[in-house]
């Protein structure tokens, strides 16, 4: 296989700045090989129009998207960051206000689906934040205290039926009955995600 | 219970049928299934205490089986004809090639032949704006959690109505053995003809079956085709 | 400046599956125009020998990592995972995969049993995706991008015997057979418990 395309997989998962001397340890490739491979990725994106470019500074680079594309980028960014909530991420949301701190595996128990981009989705938009719980070990999520305020809140407590809401036994069984139904590849997808963004 | 050891293998009828027609080396046929009918049974009668929240599944295909095996062993019976048992077979060969297409996909994931997307770079540096829903108040806010509490409804109630359905045959056990306490002898005949519907003849027979086992009863039949006496043993 | 070129940067950007009909709106272009730049990039990936692919499923499309390059990437980021799956779910799955989207019911017809708990499991874990079929006004499920990169397919059309086992005409008809005697079966149950508590 060449070079140039293990070159261009590598630099496009990154999403930030790699060194030329990190390159050539994953590559196990020569320095020459190195910019032989960059300078041909670089130019074939230029010659075919590509919406992708190499940015190269000293002894880093990355991968971006071509500096024609950047208005439209840039209105993409936007409209997704704020746009209309869907109802999955609105339900989170009131999983969170009701039952925080709670860990991801516990709010995806009860919504019965993977929730990993949703919560990325909320965190963006300032709802909810993201801290360690010492005792689980895990990371908890819960509602930011800018949230609270937008909706007229000193403390969860003032919720509508909070003390029945957060207490709801059926909570209890779903959590209970899901349990034991959690299996390694679900871990081990997280465990990625994690050295992924570390 | 060496048979519970067995089943602890299969992941549903359909898996154990399977497996069951290719330990004999057979063909997906009519007569095959007929033919591995016996040893179905057999496993199913000593999975109750075991899944009972399966045992509704089984039952299904136990029917379907015993219906295709009575029409050549007893002509007397007589049921409702509206099951054509060609399905069975039709869907068991179906069931096989999803069967063996799930062998090779596993095959595929080991190879790791993953692929991955790009690391979210704004996850790396998040910048946060804050952006409320809008027109979101507290009542909002409550209404969803509500409808997210009434969601779980059903899954809560997953094993509880499983296991409800699978009650039948012990009751038929119970409910056997309390007309043998009365009477000592009585015909497989009368028994069936009792019977409301297919699934009550499948039930009952599960349920002679388990007697049998139990040695609480004892089965005869003089010849082929004839009716079956049960005794009280 | 081309569509194509604006189309890659949008996919680059979007770190996720991104929406054909969001990706129109964001592109501001036809359907057969999106269809006809997708074809493009997607050919000229594989003819430039990139390290990039298109993946793309019905109405969604994202930018990953081309399938020849998953070793070097999988040690730049350490992933470790072995892709280990129970029977049942490899079974749901392969469903799934070739038949989706499919109802619940049409699913428990193929493997024969209760369906409920291991969809409830796949979704958690992000390998299977719910959601509302407007003709059928039921829910059906598709397998996620997230279980077509552990297969490392860019299209589920890749996978083996997929014309055969995705086009089987008998299918429909038997399971039409099959729901009604599912049906009858439990409606007997119920009559046998209703005269038990007569």
């Amino acid at each position: 296989m060449k070079l140039k395309q293990q070159l261009e997989s590598v630099l496009f998962v990154c999403s930030k700045f790699l060194k030329k001397s990190k390159l050539k340890e994953i590559l196990n490739c020569k320095e020459e090989e190195l910019k032989a491979a960059l300078a041909e990725l670089s130019k074939e994106y230029e010659t075919r129009e590509s919406g992708l470019a190499l940015m190269q500074d000293g002894d880093r680079v990355q991968m971006i998207t071509s500096p024609q594309c950047s208005e439209i980028v840039r209105q993409y960014i936007k409209d997704e960051r704020t746009g209309e909530l869907t109802r999955p991420s609105l339900e989170t949301l009131a999983i969170i206000s009701y039952r925080g701190p709670i860990t991801k595996a516990d709010i995806e128990m009860i919504r019965g689906v993977n929730c990993s981009l949703i919560l990325r989705n909320l965190m963006i938009r300032g709802l909810v934040a993201e801290r360690q719980d010492k005792k689980k070990g895990v990371p908890v999520y819960q509602v930011t205290f800018e949230f609270m305020q937008h909706l007229g809140l000193k403390e969860l407590k003032e919720l509508p039926d909070f003390e029945k809401l957060n207490r709801e036994l059926k909570l209890g069984e779903v959590l209970l009955a899901q349990n034991k139904n959690k299996e390694d590849f679900f871990q081990d997808l997280e465990k990625v995600e994690e050295k992924k963004h570390e | 219970m060496a048979y519970q050891v067995k089943l602890e293998q299969y992941e549903g009828p359909f898996e154990l049928l399977l497996n069951l027609i290719e330990q004999e080396k057979l063909k997906i046929t009519e007569i095959s299934l007929s033919k591995v009918t016996e040893q179905f049974i057999k496993h199913l009668s000593s999975v109750e205490e075991l899944y009972p929240e399966e045992l509704a599944d089984f039952l299904v295909v136990a029917t379907k089986l015993l219906l295709i095996k009575s029409r050549a062993l007893l002509p007397y019976l007589q049921v409702d004809d509206d099951e054509p048992e060609g399905n069975l077979e039709e869907q068991l060969k179906i069931y096989r090639e999803f069967h063996d297409a799930a062998i090779k996909m596993e095959s595929k994931i080991k190879e790791r032949n993953f692929t991955y997307g790009r690391v979210d770079s704004r996850y790396l540096a998040p910048e946060i704006i804050f952006t409320p829903p809008a027109d979101f108040d507290q009542g909002d806010l409550r209404n969803y959690y509500q409808d997210v509490l009434d969601s779980l409804e059903p899954i809560i109630k997953l094993p509880s109505a499983a296991i409800a359905k699978s009650v039948t045959l012990k009751e038929k056990i119970s409910h056997l053995q309390q007309t043998l306490a009365s009477k000592l002898e009585m015909s497989f005949k009368d028994l069936i003809n009792q019977a409301e519907n297919k699934t009550e003849v499948i039930v009952t027979f599960l349920a002679l079956l388990e007697l049998v086992k139990q040695e609480f009863i004892c089965v005869k039949q003089e010849n082929n085709f004839e009716d079956i006496k049960i005794q009280k043993i």
